[in-house]
């Protein structure tokens, strides 16, 4: 399965996705972040192999790799969050990686993930405020 | 009951397998070496501490440049013969901020920075880990002079 | 007395331990906090970031070759495999192809790179069961030799800061490659013998086998890469699924555990040990002719646009997705490190086991500090 | 009046003698270990104080006798310092009827006790309690595991031990340590089908009597951190250490004399017989000792009470049979 495909499943269910053009990357509406990853578990993309977040100053972006073992496929996500609510849904629920990485993204970015069971700094210590990738 | 013992006699048999092999080792000649009397001789390419032949030096800056951990630190002026050619303000070298990369050795275009082979590099006095490259004698005092 | 106050009186009482940053089997500076009943482990709970340097904000202001010898650093049991990791996501922003021999030579570096590496992880792993220090000496012994090869090529014995974009810092040097085929001559009775001292030990076996199983729908589901999703039964391995460098030009097998437990963990690296071999061994002697070096002071400029490249480290896929602005230094550098979702799996699989269970688990899992922590 | 005094005198000298031994002992033990582990791994081991650093043990001695002597707060005092003491000494006590051979017709065991065996046992199973008191007094969650730990095994190791002994008293017919060598003359008990089970069975029990590899749960270094001994430091260390290498000797020379002949052997003086024996016997343990990995809680009291205890009370039933044929 290529990045189209599961762009074109993905955009049946939430109208806003887009692909980026030069990385092929699905972009999602951050509200729809549950949504798709529902739509990809069920396509078995059952790894969350990497996730991560790039302040580009007008907003962060996090990216989401996921690949499927059984597909041998990989595919791109990326939702974009306005720096004054960094706030998205947490995807533990689907993939445990994502428990340790979000808590990562929180550490490093200050991204909330909402209903994240434990989301606690993870590499810096909690009684810092700051949230040192960020380029702002 | 027979597999029971089996599995005993099989076990003590393995057992003994493991045991030979360290048997084996005691006979072999230790590999280790008696550091302070006996040293591991440094291999052709080894990066010890970073060195500088000033005559071959042509001030380019290319090594500064390319430290990851910005830990030389040059400074040239003009010459005050008649071809203004480059000379030395200071250079000097950092050595707790050196990661023995390398990358200064690589750069250099006439080979005039290079890493000795000097590789026990504690010292008692903070102030040493601050070398002035300029200075001819300035690993004399190191634990091993002689191996340069 | 009634039974009630009985029990109250001497009732059990669960108690946490605190087990590092500073304990002979965290492997580095892990915290690890355990809920003990007894013996028995009821819950876990991990705590990281001893050793956090931010790598990944340093990577903001280095340009792409300054940062190589920081990847040196991540996991510092396998610089090779690390630096040849970051080149390759470097290789693949700009688009840039590499020479023959230097791909060659990076094989081999990679392949030796990971029997080092499995050396130390099977010889600390046994000696967190308690077969104090005789097999880590043992490993490291073997290990020395490939140690000194790499000592011999790149100078330098733990951080080698060996691979460049676009090819290595040097040529081999003469004679190197009768001394790795040496090598290889001399590293297949060792494993024997590694193999005499555990394969069959009935303390061993009864150590490991059945403990701290990870089906695969949870490795997966964890993000669990490398030797430990293998052993537990998932065929994946990058160098066969995404062949990158030349990998597709040698033969060799996976080995897949059955069940994912401790012994399976210690058997895939045993066994992927002597595939390294062999890929060694073909690679070695299939070694092209021509330049494989490139200037060091090459600044690179990528076109603005992002990447995301893995590879097969020894401890699992170790992935670099690089942002570029069009700038000599990257925008912003994610390290995805495989012991980082390593370790997140801990707490699950040591619930309900016995502490000296617990510290099986953890050094089969081989997890090294300084790519966790970054 | 002369002989009380004589005989005070004696007594003083033959402590003195014991003392020095075990002193002696246990000091070129830990040098022996050292290098037997070292030769192992391919390392020379200590090379510099002295010969191949044979004097590195007083050098260690001496360091240990000069550290300064910690008392972390929090401890149980009483039990805290009274455990060192209570791990050396029921195992310089044992050394009253071990019998050493004879020089010069003069028998070299300090009392050669009609219930020597007897005694012996009673007083290997102290050895627990300075564990445990070291464990529970240290304040330290390790510690008392290792203490825990201890007792446990220590308690179930005891049966199949003196199960293993009880067969060797059989044979012998005597519980005196002397008899015992002296029914071993023409052959050594070792060589009869049903002995050397019962001797394979008190090395196995006797390993874990003194906590070493691959029975060493009580201080496992991987888990535990150092176990029992975490918070102790200095000369208290150095008496565990003592006491823990003296025990081994001891085990050694109890298989030494109750299975393969005691003192006696064609030759050589007996001294050097039963001095050959037993560091034979505790070299066999330190070669186990850097060897195996260590089996984990369950596994040590499963083994104790599903294969080392059923199978010595079998032994002892077959020797029963034997001996009444």
């Amino acid at each position: 399965m290529s990045n189209g495909e599961a762009f074109g499943l993905i955009k049946l269910k939430i109208p806003d996705t887009s692909l980026e053009e030069k990385t092929r990357a699905i972009v999602v509406p951050r509200e729809g972040i549950l949504e798709a990853a529902r739509c990809l578990t069920g396509q078995g993309f059952d790894s969350l192999h990497n996730l991560t977040a790039v302040d580009n100053k007008d907003n962060v972006t996090l990216v989401y790799h996921f690949y499927s073992m059984k597909k041998r496929a990989g595919i791109v996500l990326k939702t974009q969050l306005l720096p004054d609510d960094l706030t998205v849904e947490s995807v533990e629920r689907f993939w445990r990686s994502a428990d340790w990485l979000e808590r990562e993204v929180y550490d490093l970015f200050g991204v909330k993930f909402l209903n994240h069971p434990n989301l606690k700094r993870i590499l810096n210590p909690e009684e810092w405020t700051i949230h040192p990738l960020r380029k702002t | 009951m027979i597999k029971y013992f089996t599995c005993i006699i099989s076990g003590i048999w393995n057992l003994a397998k493991g045991l030979f092999v360290t048997l084996k080792n005691v006979f072999v000649k230790p590999v280790t070496l008696q550091y302070p009397t006996q040293k591991l001789e440094m291999t052709q390419r080894y990066r010890g501490l970073v060195d500088l032949y000033p005559e071959k030096c042509i001030k380019c800056g290319q090594c500064v440049k390319i430290c990851p951990t910005a830990c030389l630190d040059l400074s040239v002026k003009a010459g005050e013969g008649a071809d203004k050619k480059k000379e030395f303000g200071h250079f000097k070298y950092n050595m707790e901020l050196c990661c023995f990369c390398g990358l200064c050795e690589q750069v250099c275009p006439t080979q005039a920075i290079y890493m000795n082979k000097i590789y026990e590099i504690a010292v008692y006095e903070h102030g040493k880990l601050h070398i002035d490259l300029l200075d001819k004698d300035k690993y004399d005092e190191w634990a091993n002079p002689d191996v340069k | 007395m009634d039974d009630t106050s009985l029990k109250e009186d001497i009732g059990t009482e669960e108690f946490w331990v605190n087990m590092g940053p500073q304990h002979p089997s965290t492997h580095g500076v892990l915290r690890l906090e355990l809920k003990l009943s007894g013996e028995t482990v009821v819950d876990g709970i991990v705590h990281i970031g001893y050793l956090h340097r931010s790598m990944e904000k340093i990577a903001e202001n280095r340009t792409y070759t300054q940062f190589i010898p920081f990847t040196d650093r991540l996991d510092y049991l396998a610089s090779m495999n690390n630096n040849l990791a970051y080149v390759l996501a470097v290789e693949k922003l700009m688009g840039i192809e590499v020479s023959d021999r230097a791909k060659y030579i990076r094989v081999i570096m990679a392949e030796l790179g990971r029997i080092a590496s499995h050396l130390f992880g099977i010889t600390t792993f046994v000696q967190d069961l308690g077969a104090f220090a005789t097999p880590l000496f043992y490993g490291m012994r073997e290990r020395e030799k490939i140690v000194e090869l790499f000592d011999d090529v790149c100078g330098q014995r733990l951080t080698y800061n060996y691979m460049r974009v676009g090819g290595v810092s040097r040529d081999l040097p003469n004679g190197a490659d009768g001394k790795i085929k040496g090598i290889i001559k001399y590293l297949r009775p060792k494993f024997d013998d590694l193999e005499a001292l555990f394969n069959s030990n009935p303390i061993f076996t009864a150590r490991t086998r059945g403990v701290g199983v990870l089906t695969a729908s949870k490795a997966v589901n964890y993000g669990v890469t490398g030797p430990n999703l293998r052993a537990s039964g998932v065929k994946w391995d990058l160098r066969k699924d995404e062949p990158y460098l030349c990998y597709d030009k040698f033969t060799f097998d996976i080995p897949v555990g059955n069940n994912g437990d401790a012994w399976d963990r210690y058997k895939v690296r045993m066994d992927e040990m002597r595939q390294s071999l062999r890929i060694a061994e073909q690679a070695v002697l299939g070694l092209p002719e021509g330049d494989p070096t490139v200037k060091a002071g090459r600044i690179f400029r990528p076109e603005p646009g992002e990447t995301y490249m893995r590879s097969e480290n020894p401890r699992g896929e170790l992935g670099f997705y690089i942002v570029s602005d069009g700038s000599p230094i990257p925008f912003r550098m994610k390290i995805r490190s495989p012991s980082f979702s390593n370790i997140a799996v801990l707490p699950d699989l040591i619930r309900g086991l016995k502490i000296a269970d617990a510290v099986c688990v953890l050094g089969s899992l081989d997890v090294v500090m300084g790519e966790i922590d970054r | 009046m002369i002989i009380p005094v004589l005989t005070l005198i004696i007594m003083l000298i033959v402590g003195a003698v014991v003392l020095g031994f075990i002193a002696v002992s246990a000091m070129f033990l830990i040098w022996w270990e050292r290098k037997v582990s070292a030769h192992i791994q391919t390392r020379y081991g200590p090379m510099r104080v002295g010969w191949h650093g044979a004097l590195q043990s007083v050098a260690d001695v001496i360091k240990l006798l000069l550290k300064e002597n910690i008392t972390p707060s929090g401890v149980d005092r009483l039990s805290w310092w009274l455990a060192p003491f209570f791990a050396v000494v029921p195992v310089v006590m044992v050394f009253v009827c071990i019998p050493f051979g004879n020089i010069f017709g003069i028998e070299l065991i300090a009392r050669d006790l009609n219930i020597g065996i007897l005694y012996i046992m009673a007083l290997t199973s102290i050895c627990v309690l300075g564990i445990f008191m070291a464990g529970w007094g240290s304040n330290n969650k390790y510690s008392l595991l290792g203490g825990m730990r201890s007792a446990a095994q220590i308690v179930s190791y005891e049966i199949p031990l003196v199960l293993a002994m009880v067969t060797a008293v059989m044979f012998a017919g005597s519980l005196s340590m002397q008899k015992i060598v002296e029914a071993q003359k023409g052959l050594w008990f070792v060589f009869q089908p049903n002995m050397a089970i019962a001797f394979a069975i008190f090395i196995i029990a006797g390993t874990a009597e003194v906590n070493r590899t691959p029975f060493d749960i009580p201080e496992a270094e991987s888990e535990l951190v150092a176990g029992f001994h975490t918070e102790y430091s200095g000369m208290k260390f150095a008496m565990f250490f003592l006491g823990e290498y003296t025990n081994m000797f001891v085990i050694s020379a109890l298989a030494a004399t109750l299975f393969l002949g005691g003192w006696s052997g064609p030759f050589l003086p007996p001294v050097i017989w039963f001095l050959i024996k037993t560091y034979g016997l505790v070299t066999f343990m330190m070669w186990i000792r850097w060897t195996l990995p260590r089996v984990r809680v369950d596994q040590l009291m499963g083994f104790a009470w599903k294969v080392l205890t059923p199978v010595s009370f079998a032994n002892l039933i077959v020797a029963g049979w034997i001996l009444m044929k």
